[in-house]
Order: C-alpha cells, then structure tokens, then sequence
C-alpha cells in the first residue's frame, strides 16, 4: 500500500494515529488495531532518515500497538467477577484526549484571530505625573523622635568615636593611600585665590586632610608662582607664608604647561 | 453627580494605564470597595458599546483594561502600522491548549498527552510571554510547572480561564459523541 | 448615524495612536474631507467635556490628540505611586543628630565623624526637608555647609536654632566634658 502523505506532516505518533484511523474511515472505539499496526509500520520504515529522538517517539508507539495486537490474539483469561478489558481502552483514551485537545486549538486559533484585531496603547503618564514628587510630612517622620532621643544618639556616635582610637595604636603613623588629584587642586587653590586675593599658606592648608594634600597643594603654589600667577612674602624663617594672587582667571594645569 | 466622577476617573486611570489595571488597584486609588468600583467599570463598559465609540473596556481576569473594539481594526491599519503579532503554529496552539486546560502541568505531562517531546513547543510560548512558570511540583527532581498568563488570555480575548472554550465534563461527553457520529457517518457513506 | 460610526473611528485612531495626530491624516483614513473632520472632531471635543468623561481632545496646531484632563492628575498620582511609608532609619538618624549638634557641618566633616561614606543620608535628609544648605565653606573647593531647617526645629517646638538646649557652646562643652568623663570611666575599668 503506498503512502502519499509526507511524514513531516505528523506531530508525532498519535497524530499519524489518528491520521491511519481518520483515513480508514473507523471508529476511534474501535480501531482494528492489525490493520492500522500494519499501516503504521509502514510510515516508520519510510522515516528511516529521521533523527533517532523523533523515531523512538513512533517506535514506542509502534511496540504499544503490536503489544495490543498480540494481546487481542490471546484468549482473555477467565475471571468471573471482573469483566475483560478491552486492550484498546488505554489507547482509545490517550487518543480521545489528544484529539480533543486539537479540536480546541482549532477553536483557540479563531479566537486569536478576533482579539488579534483589538489594539492596547502603551501607558502614557503625563510629564506633571511623573515629576511628582510626594510630600513629606515632616511631623510625621518625626513622631517618635525627641530631642532627648536625638541628644543620646550624639552621645553614642562621640562615643563610638572614642573608642575607635586604641591608645596603642594611635600613636602609630598613619599608612593610607590618598588619591590626589593634582589637577584639581591646582584649580581649587586658583578658586581660592580669586576669592580671596591675599591669603596666608596656612589657612590654604586648614583643609588638608594628609601630607599628601599638603605636599600637592605646595607643588600647586610653586608652579603657579613659576609661571607668575601668584606672589609669595615671608618675613622670617618657618613664619607664615603670605600668598597674594594675581590674575584674574583660572587656568587648567594643562594650559600652564607642567 | 458623584458616579460621574468616579467614572471620568476610572476612565482617565485606564487610559492613562494602558495595561490591565486590577481592581483592587482602582478601588484603593479611589478610595472605595472593590464591589462598587466592579460594579461601575461593568456598567461603563456597556456604555462604552455605544454605537459612536471606538474603544472599549474589557475584562481580564480581575483587571481592567482599555482598548480598541475590533470593528475599528480596519480603519486604524489605514493610519499606523500595526506591529505583526508571532505566528502561532499548530504545534504551539496544540501545547498551548493543553497547558491552559491542564496547568498547572509539567513538561513531562504534556508530552505524555501529546506523545513528543515539547521543549522547544513551550520555551517558545515562555518566549511570547503566553506561558510562565508557576512554581514546582513537590515530586521527585522539583519540575518546573507550567501556566498561561494575562498576555494569554488578552490575546485570545478571554475574560479568564473559566471563558475557556468547553472545558466541563458534559461538553467533554459532547464531544465525543459528536466525534463518534462524525466518524459513524464516514463509515455509512 | 454615519456620523457615530466616524467618532467612533476618530476616538479608536486617537487612542491608539497616543500622540498628536494630523487632522489631515485622519480625513484620509477616514476618506473624508479635512473641513468635515475637523469640525466633528472639534464637536467631540465638547462631547468629552462632559463631567463624566477623564479624558478629552486637545488640538495642537492643526493636530489632535487623545490624553487626561488636568483635573485627573491627582486621581492618576494615586494610582501610579504607591504611597511610600518614609521612616527614619539609624542610619539617617545618626547623621541628623550629628547635622544638629555639630551645624554648619560640610559632609566630608559627617563622614570624619561617622567613619562612613554619607552621601545617600544626607541627601534624604534634605529630601525629607529635615536639613537644607546653609552656604558653603570657605575653604579650597568651597564645601556646601548643612543644617537643620526650620521645619525640623517647629516639629520640635523649638523657635530658632538657639532654643536647641545642647547646640549653644558653654552645653556643647559640659557634654564633651560629660563624654569624656564617660570614657575615662571606662577605661579606668
């Protein structure tokens, strides 16, 4: 018997089943299982190209149908409470199950196809919307703050601080890497100095938290006196040192020429 | 006087919105009980089905959402490009069917209903956004459960699960007779 | 009754479309001359001004579009932001103490203090209008300067900045000396 239908076609083995059952026009009841084994076979020999993983699919399904088929050859054995089940039965279900399930994808796919036709607009929150900001309730936030509370937690955190420094160990040098950057520094101290025109190297330095700063910020000065932006006065050894500034811009470091 | 407000804001949150807006979300905005606001949305989406409005409420398992009516589809492709939705194959409906009827439902389940291996059939409806994971199941090697998502019942315009085409037993024993007779009269022919 | 049929298209067009849209542009979906569209766009515009409507048309130099009506916004504020519960966590709470007693205080000044980077507390201190900028320091790079507002010192019945009992200098010292004591107590142990 030649087969015309292309095996592509077939979901997998219950699908060719149902397909040998729909083409010998029988009931899914009551299938004749030798002549639809028969037919069945006949597509997997033709599948001799496919991939190992999609033909065990249809061999199992071969083996179950060869095993009903020799269990229908066997003489049922004689029990007289339980009534014979028909080797079919499990087949028929399984089958029965599947088909229902294309049928409601057939019914699944008219429904797509309506609400495919029903357009959604993406959320557009008005730009006064999105900026809102709420309100905070200050006397809200503060409710179970006094200001005894607030005066203990001071009082932990100065605490907390002194017992960070070990009487030892604070003795010690200090063993930090500080990232410096020069070039701003060098901006900075002409900022400073725009301000202030005339102001003394130790007030330059009140925010220097390392020598490290200390040493960039005296680089700084140096260049800048090099190339004649600032004009320093000392009048004894290891006094003050009075710095006046003299341009009226900022330049970058880059622009000064290192 | 005051429904009419309530209205104009359900109205501006749905729009505003966009997506599907639960009820519950609506209700807490507007400082009512759900009941009430449910009541109000169902009763505006009959208005909405006046014959001079073009868009439309619909219901979407517990949420809301707005949107266009169907009749309008024609018009509006006539103005803007309207994305192509993925193709869904026969493959992917058959497996989508299956886990919306069933979930939530392993991987191995459906493929003990279909038969075939489904991996590829059910990270591609994960990948539409039609399927999700929904949990383990307390079994052997945890496997992944499976279940369809509001996407799903949007996009085959579903209320919610329950608006399922024939899923009771009676529609099911239907069914079968119908497939019975269907095949009883090829037979007579 | 053709004339519904067509505001229901100009409302599908205008809602999907978002956007301002071209009245010439929707004339020709719509196969209409542009005087006629524009003048039933025009009466839907009053339509939608009706009390129980959120949304309305604006025109935009000869486009229009779909979007709320401004009286909407605080319902849509509602539903878009989940109302945060703000709380002082230990963290900003300690920083607000140290702003209090220790005001104008730069934030590298905090941080000395705290041992800890600050940043993210001491801007949702200003967030909560809890500490504001009091001008900045006169040293190189000018740090900005905090402290607390007005609004925190109100909340604590407090009329100026002097009435903060332990802020004026002789208390500030007694409680260093008190903080001292303290630990001398301590290690002495």
């Amino acid at each position: 018997m030649s087969i015309p239908v292309k095996l592509e076609a077939f979901e997998g083995p219950l699908d060719l089943l149902l397909h040998l059952i729909d083409k010998n026009k029988v009931n899914i009841y009551d299938i004749p299982i030798a002549l639809i084994t028969d037919q069945y076979l006949d597509y997997i020999k033709q599948m001799e190209s496919k991939s190992l993983e999609i033909m065990s699919e249809f061999l199992v399904m071969a083996a179950t149908l060869i095993n009903i088929k020799s269990r229908m050859l066997l003489p049922a054995p004689e029990t007289e409470e339980e009534e014979a089940v028909d080797p079919r039965q499990e087949l028929v279900d399984r089958l029965l199950e599947y088909k229902m399930y294309k049928y409601i994808s057939v019914e699944l796919k008219d429904r797509e196809m309506d609400a495919s036709r029903v357009l959604f607009k993406p959320p557009t929150i008005p730009q006064e919307i999105s900026d809102f900001k709420e309100e905070i309730n200050v006397e809200d936030l503060l409710s179970d703050l006094t200001l005894a509370k607030l005066h203990e937690i001071f009082k932990s955190i100065v605490k907390k601080q002194a017992d960070k420094i070990d009487p030892i160990r604070s003795k010690f040098g200090k063993i930090e890497k500080e990232e410096i950057n020069l070039s701003e520094k060098f901006i900075q101290i002409q900022e400073y100095g725009l301000l202030h025109k005339t102001f003394s190297f130790r007030n330059l330095l009140e925010s220097a938290h390392s020598r490290m700063e200390v040493i960039v910020s005296f680089l700084c000065i140096l260049e800048l006196i090099k190339i004649g932006r600032l004009r320093i006065e000392q009048e004894n050894l290891f006094d003050d040192i009075n710095i006046t500034f003299l341009a009226s811009d900022i330049i970058h470091m880059e622009e000064a020429a290192f | 006087m005051e429904l009419k407000m309530i209205e104009a804001q359900i109205e501006a949150i749905l729009f505003t919105m966009g997506e599907a807006v639960e009820v519950d979300r609506i209700a807490a905005a507007l400082d009512h009980d759900t009941d009430t606001i449910r009541k109000i949305i169902r009763n505006m989406m009959d208005q909405y089905e006046g014959e001079d409005r073009g868009i439309h409420i619909i219901e979407l398992d517990g949420a809301f959402q707005m949107c266009t009516k169907p009749s309008m589809y024609e018009t509006i492709i006539k103005i803007t490009h309207v994305p192509k939705k993925h193709v869904l194959t026969d493959v992917l409906l058959e497996t989508l069917s299956i886990i919306a009827y069933k979930q939530p439902i392993t991987k191995l389940q459906i493929e003990q209903i279909r038969g075939v291996k489904s991996d590829h059939a059910v990270n591609k409806l994960v990948e539409y956004n039609l399927v999700c994971e929904m949990g383990r199941l307390d079994a052997p090697g945890r496997p992944i459960l499976f279940g369809t998502t509001e996407e799903f019942l949007r996009s085959f315009g579903l209320q919610s699960l329950d608006s399922l085409p024939v899923l009771n037993p009676e529609k099911l024993e239907d069914f079968k007779l119908e497939a019975e007779e269907e095949l009883q009269l090829k037979l007579d022919i």
